[in-house]
Formats: C-alpha cells, structure tokens, sequence
C-alpha cells in the first residue's frame, strides 16, 4: 500500500478538518475551560461526531459504524489536534473501539452501536503510577460468585469521571509488573463502589483518578480471555499511541503554522523576522521533523490496519517521534512568537500545554524509545 | 587572625543570632519573599524581623556606599557576607528591581542629588520599582520604542505604552526608557525616572499561559515628568539601558542555579524513587553533565567578573546558557513527574514553573539576541 | 493470474538462475562493485556474468526506453524487478553516474540525437562519466562558477579548473557546467559533455581525511569541445543542472538507507554484545526512533514521488535529515566500537566510513543549502 | 580560589603555548605521520618537555620535579591539543606521575626523576575490552616468590610499544568487574614474556596491544597496597581524564579558532560566509560549550590539587563536557569549511581524529555521564 492518502482518506479529511474548525475551534476549548465546564468537553458535539460518522469510523459496519481504520482515525484526529478540539474521540472511539473490538459478541452489541451514534463515551483506566507502565498492573480482580470483584485505584483516567463505559486492566493473577495475568473488563458507569475524583490538568482537560472499592462484575464484563489480557492491552495501547501520535501531528503542525504566519508578518530590526536566516534553519529543520514524524505515524497506522506483526514496533517509533517532533515545534512556536506567545490570549500557548498531555498519554518518548530497544532485542 | 577572618566570624555571628530560623528555609514562591514599597506586606513575623535587622545595617545592598543607605563593604567583605548567608541558608531580605537593577545604573550614571534622593529609598525597600522597556511594537528591538517624551520646558510629556513591565500594578516608581528624538534610533532614547501614581499612568496585568500575571501592558496618557527626573544626558538613555541589561542578563543566568540540588538525578530520585525507564535516567545523566559544568561556569564568571577579566558580553552567553539549561531542566522534571506533573494544581506546581520557565530565554534579551551578541562582540564575524 | 504477476514471477525466476550467489552477498566496499568505463575491471567472473545478463536485457536501465538501450519497463514492472533483486539480495550490477545522473538529464533535455549517441553507452557501461560542477571559488555557490566556453564557431574553447570531480581520474567523458556568458549569473552556464581524453584535460585526486581519494581536482587548459556537445540551449545550463542536483540528492538520500540492519541497536549488539553502558545505549535507542521514522520517510517519500505527489523541494528534506541521521550513525558506530574504531584499518574500516560520513552533509549541496531551499520553497518564508 | 588562572599560571601559558606552536606545530605531526614513524612522537621532543620543565610539573621538588599541579598539567595540555603536538605528556607527566605519587619512596626515586628530564616515557596499561571499563580488569598477578606473575592482555596502551614504565592494573583478587582486589604494578620495558603490537589509530598515534605471558615482577614493583589499588587508579585514571578534557579543549579550541578564521574569510553569494546568521548562532552556540568545558575542567583541576572529595565527581562531568563540547568543535569546523574541511591537506580533519581518540580515552562521554549518576546515587 502506498504510503499517502487514498481519494477516500483525503475526502475525509476535507470533510473532518471543516467539521473542527466550525465546531470545535480553539475558542471552543476556551469557552469551555473558562466556564470551568465539568464534563471537560461537550456531549453535544460529541453527538455530532456520531452525526456526521466520526465517532464510529472503526465500529464495524454492522454496528452502524464506518468499519474503516486507523489510518482514518488518525485522519480525524490531526484535525482534532490541530483545533484543539476537546472530545472523548481517542480514548472512545479509538482506544475502547479496539479494545471492544476484541470482546464477545455480546458486549460488542453492548457497547459499539452507541459508540458509533456518538451517544457513549468511553475512558481507558490502565495507569496506576505516576509514569505510563502497563505491566504495572496492581489493581485486583477476584474472583467472586458469577464474576469478579475489583479492588484498587487507577489514575490519569482522561473522561473517566464522565464516562459511560470503563475499560479497565485489572489483575487476575501473577505479580505486579508481569504481562502475564491481566485481564481486561468493561466495566459501567455508576457501578457501586466505583468513584472518581476528577483533577484539572494543565491543559483544561479533565482525567479522573478513580477508586474501586468492591466493585462488582459478572463474567460477561471480561473483555477477552482472563489472564490473558496482555496483548489485548497492548493492541489498545497502540491504536490510542497511533492515535495519539496523529493528534500531536495537529498540534505540531498548527503549532507550526501559525508561527511561520508570525514570521511572514512580524517585524523587528525593521526587517520581517521570517527574513533572519537562523530562524529560518530552525524552522526548516522543524519541518523535516514533522515531515518524519508524519511518515511514521501513518506507516504504523497503515501496519495496524493490516494486523502486521511490525504495527507494535511502529507504533512506538511513531508515538516518541510525533512526541518529540510536535515538542520541538510548539518550543520554537512559543520562542519565535516571544513575549506574547507566552500570554494566555494567544494560542500557542495552549497548544504547547495539550502537547504535554498527549506527550505523556500512553507513555513519552523515553517510554517508547526503550520498547523499541527491547523489541530489537537490545 | 586576619581582618577577613575576624570579619567573617562577627558576620556568622550576627547571622546565627539574627536570621530567625524560617528565613533560612527555602523560599517556597514569589508570594513567600518581601518586594517593599508604600504598600508592601511582611508575609510573617519573622520575615519583618529579619529584613528590618538587615536594612538597619545596610546589608540589604552591603556593598553600597554608606552615603546612600549601603552597609559600605569592601568587595571582599561583600563576598564573605554572601558565602556566610549561602552557609546557614539565609534568605535575600528583600527582592528588589531598585537593588538589582536600578540602584546600579543611578551609582554610575546618576547625579550626585539623585544618589542621594532615590538610593535610600531602594536600601530600605520604601520604593518598589519597575521597569519600563519593551513596547508592544519593538520587543527585543528597542531601538524601534515609540514612547514619546516631550520637553514641556519645566517637565516632559510623557505619551505612549510599554508591555512586560514586571509588577507595574504593584510598583511605585518606574525607570522608563523614552523617546526623546524621533530623528534619531538608539540616539534618540532618554532614561526616565517617575512615580507610577502620577495623573495618565494606568496599567492591566497580562495573563500568562502559567496562569500568573507578573507582567502588566502599562499606558501612560499626557503623564507630567518633572525636567530634573533624567538619569544621565537627553538622548544618552541608550547607554544606561545597555548598562542596565548587562545587570538583567547577569540576575537571570544566576537565578536558576544559585540554589537546589545540584543534581537534578539525585533530587528526582530521592522525591520520586528510582527511575524506572533508562532512556529517561540518561536523559537525565546527560542534564546534569552540562549543568553542574554550568554551575562551574557560573562560579569561573563570577570570580572574572569581580576581578574584572570577564569579557563584557560575557552575560550574553550566561543568560543564553543558563536559560536553554533551566527549559531543558524544567522539561526533564514534567517527563519525571509524569501524570503528577501534569495537573495544572496551585501556582508552586511544576507544571506552571515549567511554563514559567519558557520566558526564561525570551525576558531581558531573547537567546537569538544573546547568540547575535556573542556573534559580534566575542567572535568579531563580519556583520552580526 | 495478473499480468504483473506474471512478470513477478517470471523475473524472480531470471534471477535466480542468472545472479549468482557471490552477487547476492552485500558490497564490501566502494572497489567491490562494476563502474564500467574504457578501463573497466570486472573484481571477479562472477560480477562480470551478472553484469553482462542484466546489460544484455537492458536492466542496468530497466525503465529507460528500449531504443536507447534501456529494458523498456513499465513504472510497475521496474518497482517489481527492483523490489524482487532486494528480496534476493542481488547486487546492483553497474554503478554509474551516467544512470543516475546525466541519463535522466539527457532523457528530459537531450535532442533524439544526443540521446542514441550517449543513453546506450550508458546502459552498456562502456562509457564512464564523471561530473564537472564544483570549482575552488564557488562551493555551494554554483552561480559563481568561472570555468570559461569561449564560442569559437565551430567549437567551444573550455578553459578553467573543477574540484571535487568524482572519479574524474577514472572517468571517461564528463559533464560539466561552463560559463558562456559572464555578464550573467546562472542565466549564463551552459551545460556541455566531453572526452576527459581530450587534450587539455589533466586531473589530480584529492586525499581526504578518510584516506581515500575518490575526488579529483580537474584542470581545462585550452579543450576544444564540438558544438554539439551542449544539452539544452547555450546559456540554460542552470535549468539542466537543477534538475540533475535534485536527482543527486534523492540519490544520496536513498544511499545511506536503503540496506543494512533495520536497527543500530540490535546490529551492535548482535555484532558487539550486549551493551554494557545504559546511557550509550539511550542514544541507541533514540537514534533507532528517528531512523525507523526516517525509513517511513523514504519510503513515503518515493511513494508520492512516484505518484507526482512530492513537492518539488522535498529532496532538499530527505537529503538534510538523511545525511545528518548518518553522520549520527556512525558516530554512535565508534562509540560503540571504542578502541576497535579507533584503528586507521583498511579502506573498509569503520573508522574510514565515520570520516567518509562528514562529506554527506556537504556533498549535493550543504545542509545549509537544503536549509534554505525547504524555507524559501516549501515554507515561503520571505527574503530566504 | 578564584576560577581563573593565577599569574604565574598564565606564565606558564605565555610559555608553552610558543614552545609548543614553535617544537610541534601541526607539521610537526604530519611529518612522523608521513615518515609513518615507529614511535609515533619525537623522543628529542620529549627530553625538551624535560629541558623546560614540562615534563616534571607534577613531580615533587625533590625529584627534580616543578611540584606543580593539575591546573598547570592541564596548561601545557591545552596547548598539546591546540598544536596536535604528538608527546607522551598526558599518559607519562600526568596520569604515570599520579600513579607512581602513591607508590614507596623507592619506586618513586625510581622513576619519577627520569620523567622529570624527558628521559622516561610511561604507558598506563588498564582497559581489556573494547569500551573503558576500569573494574573490568582479567589480567591476573598471581604470586610467585618473592613477587607476582602477571598473565593476560591489554589493549589501547598508549605508547606502550616504546614505554619504559607501564603502570598495569591487575587483579589479585575477587572477580572480574569488582574494585576490590585490583593492584597496580610498575613493569618495566623489557620484562620477559611481554610483548607489544604496535596499532596505528585514526589520529596516527599508536597504540600498544600488549601481551603478558608469564611476566615475572619482584614485590617492590607494586605500587601502593596489594588488592587495594582501586582508589588510586581511579586518582590516576581521573588525572588523566581531566588532563584528555584539557587536551580537548585545545583541539577544540584551535577547531572553532580555524573555523572563525575561515567564517571571515570565505566568501560565498558574494558575501562572507561569517555574516551568514545561521552560522553566526551556531557559533555563538559553540563558544558558549567551549567556554562552559573550560569551566568544567579548571573546577575539576583545581579539586584534584586541593584534594577534595568532589574532585571524582567534576572530573566525571570534565571529560563527559569537554569531550562533548570538543566533539562539536571539530564536527562543525569541518562542516563549515565546507568540502575543503574534508581534505587532508587542511588541518581541521585531524582535529577531528584526535578528538575521537582523546573522546574514547579514559571513558567517554556515555561512561562519564553514567558515572555522574551513579555518584549522585540514581
């Protein structure tokens, strides 16, 4: 498969980027966070995106969903990170779909229409330390009549204290940091025991730290095997990694252009700075970067799709790369734009705070830089 | 026993009795430090005492003359004053523009009538002071400033806007660079010196994507300057503000490292555990090469710089350095922190000392300026 | 079964039966492979049956046009033959700066006359070539360029002096950018082809720092070309050129890619052990990210320049990160080695590859040039 | 004591810069390089260092030394690197002199004397494997009489083929990659059983791989305690750190000084390629490394002539910096030059080679920042 857009994917595109930009522009994210709005993003367009068939393009067609891939969430989602457009899409209609994905046939029916219809949001409460560390998995489930019982604590929860459907890793046997004995549930909103403490985080958006005090499920709630959760897990992982690595394409690639704007107007020395060569090295170097960091992304999007057994090692070159390409690019945003691209009322600011996040969701660069040492053995 | 040596156990002496014990913890904030000023606040009891006991003595600027309020020691005994305060942790008593920026401009270019009018008033912290640089239009171009001072023959006309003055809403005073001769670029600027409560002078703080506002847009509308309030010659305020931000860049480049861990592996260890993932521990190794070889850097600068053997733009490369340093440090602990670190939380979370921290190489000369600096006075290329 | 399947399968079958096993083992060094030429070597018979049953059915060239000597393959056979020697490993059976860079030239600019003279010496190998571009005045400033045409009627008299002609030592004719009119810039360059044997024509290789000397410096003194011998019309050499340079670079951008351990990492560990030093193997492991990413890259790139969907500027792109992410390669090559890399060695030693690996980001053009080129073309930034 | 040299420090200067510039410029180099010299340096040189009072800078008074310190080492080093003069200074006058300093009155009437004439060339014989790697000693010295026999190999011997002392780590004790049980010997030139190969390096120097076959040594070739050699080869080796982090500050000094030189020279579209921003940041960017890693290094001098216990830390972080800021000297000097930066007739590329030989000895940049955080306990 060649690596750019098909037809299709770019008619997507030129639909999804319009879409954000009407809806969901950058003062959308700021109307909300000054509101100190509690949900952190707006039920209403995520409807929309069940409208317009955003928020199912990985739902099997069946489920009322697009049944396309990873290559066109990403699609959605460098629009997303471009607009800065606050919406459960990554964690729900990337990460749950997939993780669902590989449920019973039973909760996909469950869980995957209302998904799709933009109705359901979904939240992914894998991390329980301070740094992303799947096989760092303490929170117990045991086994307790028809089903489990689930003690413990799960933080960094994006959506989680609004969510409708919780995918939860939970251990089932084995010892804490092993891959073996995790097993995955879908667990309700509301279920008793289960509390969330939702937390503001630097960039307006909301994660829940989240408690489980004898939290009850049946057996229908496991999400695959139990114990054998792992690869499940990581497959999860991945698509919110890819996924991710897409939206901080937006983010760069805003970050991005509106700098280069600022350097075609902005004048100093009475000469426009956009003139001075060191500024513009930097900013050519920068695009080589976000140029690279796009090829990975859509490369390990592209072995997702195709359930290639290399998606794994892509995925990590594709999240540290985008991470650290879209950090290069809002640190240069906000040192080119100077003083006022350290004021609130500007943007780039804020795109430099969502880089922080999705930096550090699903492990940073350093994270995923040591997991493609170790699938290459070293 | 020596002069040096007799002086420096009497100052250890006076400290141990004089230095309350809570001034010689770490300073928590900007909150948790005395600026001075008409409407300055003492945050403890402690921290009254320990200021009043300094000011009393002129230690609050101990190497100014006794004339204008200084303690009038020598640089030798500055410096044992300063190794012993660093000894038992003693806080600076008062945090002020006046002493790091002001007072030293008025000692070299001001009259003898200004010494004695404003030094004083900086020694004992009864004035705050801003600064009054940047404009909207010319940010590290300052020859481009459009503020406009009139000669009015008994005062000037003082019309036009600065941005980035730091604490303009809780200042008294400003020094403030003007335009005294549209004809001319950098010859044309004048030093200025008034009272912020003067009729025409109004200020709205910025709000900065750390979610603090230490910096304010400040409008002055028709402001009466009186003639005699000018520091150095009409038109020779260019000289003074070069002088001045000589300071600014040597404060700054020292700022980030005069105090905490002096291994950042070390502290995030001891705060956090061990580091789990290698690649991130040897980012941090890495790190902590280049800063404890700046913090040598700082000490060979310093010692250069009161011997008089540093190269004059010697601060450019300070404040580049220190800067991108402190960024690159800041980034490591949010990677440290990880989830922690991203909550958005009070104003002494890491995650506004890191967006704070991105100003580091913008405010008192951006690094592409300190680079172009270096490039032209230390390296003579063609040009810069 | 489809017809590209077809050809598949057929071709893969070729193959098999006419590259033989040693033509299957990677290259060991720039002397291990076919230039052609005059005085062309085969270093084994085994090269030379490979070399004659691909020149036999035009694949030296497979997708230039049968009347000039080429395989006349459609773009989709030429990627699978292509993709089906990479699968058995076949080595490319002649290297030549006539295939990569003047055929292509000559395909777009030459008359149908210059194109049966030169194209299938070319694919056969009969003819080495050798380019004339750089001069000891004009480096990366190709607009500068001195070396004189004079137009005598019935030929051009060529006087002047070239640098960094890549084997012009062993070439045969070369290609090289001459001065018709030196009252203009690039408007006056033209573009001529001659007999390095010509008299007039002296060379003398250059020893580099690697200690091999593939480069040559090239004297003109008096050559007389025939008039014919010019592509494109007098004075529009420049369009001819830009168009050759950016086929050099994706050229080079392809070469230090295109083969090898998809990983540094597990290449040196396999290789060297397991990697005794963390923080060495941190730098590894980042710069496996940003190769595995580049490798996307590459791959993306030729994909949408295949399908004209590349901007005309992005070989600047994969020539700057590619030769930077090779310099960095081989660095991390001899920390790793240590003391090993360290030996002088032979020509195949890593330490001659680490020292080779500084000409990428200057041959080509500079990263400074490739720079700019992406921020004028790409990023419309004004005045680059 | 202030960081900065003191006036008779820049005496010194003022002396061996010319004496070096004058005895062994570049040429100097080239020529052995050219003849492919067997010892790979001028002994006639050498007994000059002698003649100057070079040789002796760290050897007592009493010993016909200067009794200076590792200040001034460091002095005359920095100018051996700005000249590329080839000598055996750093591995005889600064890391040998340090070893022997801890060894008995005898062994340093012994040897000590001879160095300070330029008589004595000395060779420290420690790594085994590829990479420096101090704990990592296998050569064995097994007692034997009244002495030991060593068995085993070295390699990266410095001079070795023509030394007259090696100082040689051996182990006596405990296993491979422990501290403890290390003992330092004196061998002399000529010992039965040891055997020297000759290797040229990339920088034309030559180093030994030397080989121990029953090499029989008599108890007073010992040098401090058996089995607790650990402390003082690690004074040694850090001698010879700061003394390779000096020498680069030379190389990479001349390295930067050549390229202004040519920055405001060479002209390019009609401009000097000096007035170029990009370049002038970039060098801008250099000096600052450079100026930082003479700081580093002076600090780290100056620890080990007071003696202080940081004085292991700085000279960790001297060589890591120093190596670093050294390395971007010479990469961007040849960058800047251009292709005539890679040609051997201009001197910039050997800057480069003898960076990467002084980068590797003694650890580089990768084992000195490891070795901050371990001594920093992370």
């Amino acid at each position: 498969m060649a690596l750019f857009l098909t037809e299709e994917q770019v008619m997507l595109k030129d639909m999804a980027g319009p879409f954000l930009a009407d809806q969901a522009p950058v003062k959308h994210l700021r109307q909300l966070r000054d509101a100190n709005d509690a949900a952190g993003f707006s039920r209403d367009l995520w409807r929309r995106f069940g409208e317009m068939g955003l928020a199912g393009v990985l739902v099997p067609e069946a489920q009322g969903g697009g049944g396309l891939g990873h290559v066109e969430a990403g699609i959605v989602l460098e629009e997303i990170g471009r607009n800065l457009s606050p919406s459960p899409f990554l964690s729900t209609a990337v990460a749950a779909v997939t993780a669902i994905g590989g449920a019973d046939a039973e909760l996909r029916a469950r869980w995957l229409p209302g998904i799709a219809t933009g109705e359901t949001v979904a939240a992914i409460a894998v991390d329980e330390g301070r740094r992303h560390d799947p096989a760092n998995v303490a929170l117990a489930a045991e086994r307790s009549g028809n089903g489990f019982r689930l003690n413990g604590a799960k933080r960094f929860v994006v959506h989680g204290h609004v969510a409708d459907l919780l995918i939860v890793a939970a251990r089932t046997s084995s010892d804490v940091g092993e891959m073996r004995g995790i097993t995955l549930f879908a667990v309700e909103k509301g279920a008793a025991g289960l509390t969330a403490d939702p937390v503001r985080m630097v960039d307006s958006s909301i994660a829940a730290e989240m408690l489980f005090e004898d939290v009850e499920v049946d057996a229908g709630a496991v999400i695959g095997t139990v114990d054998d959760g792992w690869s499940l897990l990581t497959r999860t992982l991945d698509a919110g990694r890819v996924g991710a690595a897409a939206e901080m394409l937006g983010v760069g690639g805003a970050a991005m252009a509106m700098t280069m704007d600022y350097l075609r107007q902005r004048k100093q020395f009475g000469r426009l700075i956009g003139e001075f060569q060191a500024l513009q090295h930097r900013a050519a170097h920068l695009y080589s970067e976000l140029e690279i960091a796009r090829a990975a992304t859509l490369k390990a999007a592209q072995l997702m799709d195709a359930d290639d057994p290399k998606a794994e090692l892509m995925a990590a070159v594709a999240k540290a790369k985008a991470g650290k390409a879209a950090m290069l690019a809002v640190q240069e945003g906000v040192q080119m734009h100077g003083g006022i691209g350290m004021t609130d009322e500007y943007d780039i600011g804020l795109y430099m705070k969502r880089h922080r996040l999705l930096d550090e969701l699903f492990g940073d660069t350093a994270f995923h830089a040591e997991r493609v040492a170790r699938l290459n053995n070293y | 026993m020596a002069d040096e040596e007799i002086f420096r156990a009497e100052t250890r002496a006076w400290l141990e009795a004089n230095c309350p014990p809570a001034m010689r913890e770490p300073v928590t904030g900007l909150d948790d430090v005395y600026w001075g000023g008409r409407n300055g606040r003492f945050s403890s009891p402690e921290q009254q005492a320990w200021f009043e006991a300094m000011a009393a003595r002129g230690w609050t600027v101990p190497d100014w003359p006794k004339d204008y309020g200084g303690g009038g020691l020598s640089p030798s005994e500055t410096k044992i004053l300063r190794e012993e305060m660093a000894a038992l942790g003693c806080r600076s008593p008062l945090h002020s523009f006046g002493i790091w920026m002001l007072g030293p401009a008025l000692l070299k270019f001001g009259t003898e009538e200004q010494k004695r009018r404003y030094l004083p008033d900086i020694a004992q912290g009864r004035i705050r002071w801003c600064q009054g640089y940047s404009e909207p239009g010319a940010g590290s171009d300052l020859a481009g400033l459009q503020t406009r001072a009139e000669d009015k023959g008994d005062h000037w006309l003082v019309n036009g806007q600065k941005i980035w003055t730091s604490y303009a809403d809780k200042a008294d005073w400003i020094f403030c660079l003007v335009r005294t001769d549209p004809a001319q670029k950098q010859g044309g600027i004048s030093f200025l010196l008034f009272d912020m409560a003067s009729p025409g002078v109004s200020t709205r703080p910025i709000l900065l994507i750390s979610g603090s506002s230490p910096f304010c847009e400040t409008f002055f509308d028709d402001v009466k300057v009186p003639k005699e309030q000018i520091v150095g010659a009409v038109n020779q305020g260019w000289t003074v503000a070069k002088y001045l931000l000589g300071h600014e860049r040597e404060m700054i480049s020292a700022m980030g490292f005069g105090s905490g861990d002096p291994s950042l592996g070390r502290d995030l260890a001891e705060r956090l555990g061990a580091f789990a993932n290698p690649v991130l521990r040897a980012e941090v190794a890495l790190h902590d090469v280049d800063m404890l070889a700046f913090r040598a850097m700082s000490e060979k600068f310093l010692d250069e710089f009161k011997a008089g053997l540093a190269h004059p733009a010697q601060p450019s490369m300070m404040k580049y350095a220190g800067t991108e340093l402190n960024k690159r440090r800041l980034e490591l602990e949010m990677a440290a922190g990880g989830t922690d670190a991203l909550v958005w939380g009070d104003d002494n979370a890491v995650s506004r000392h890191w967006l704070r921290s991105k100003a580091n190489s913008i405010e008192g000369g951006t690094s592409e300026i300190q680079l172009g600096i270096i490039a032209k006075h230390i390296l003579n290329l063609p040009g810069a």
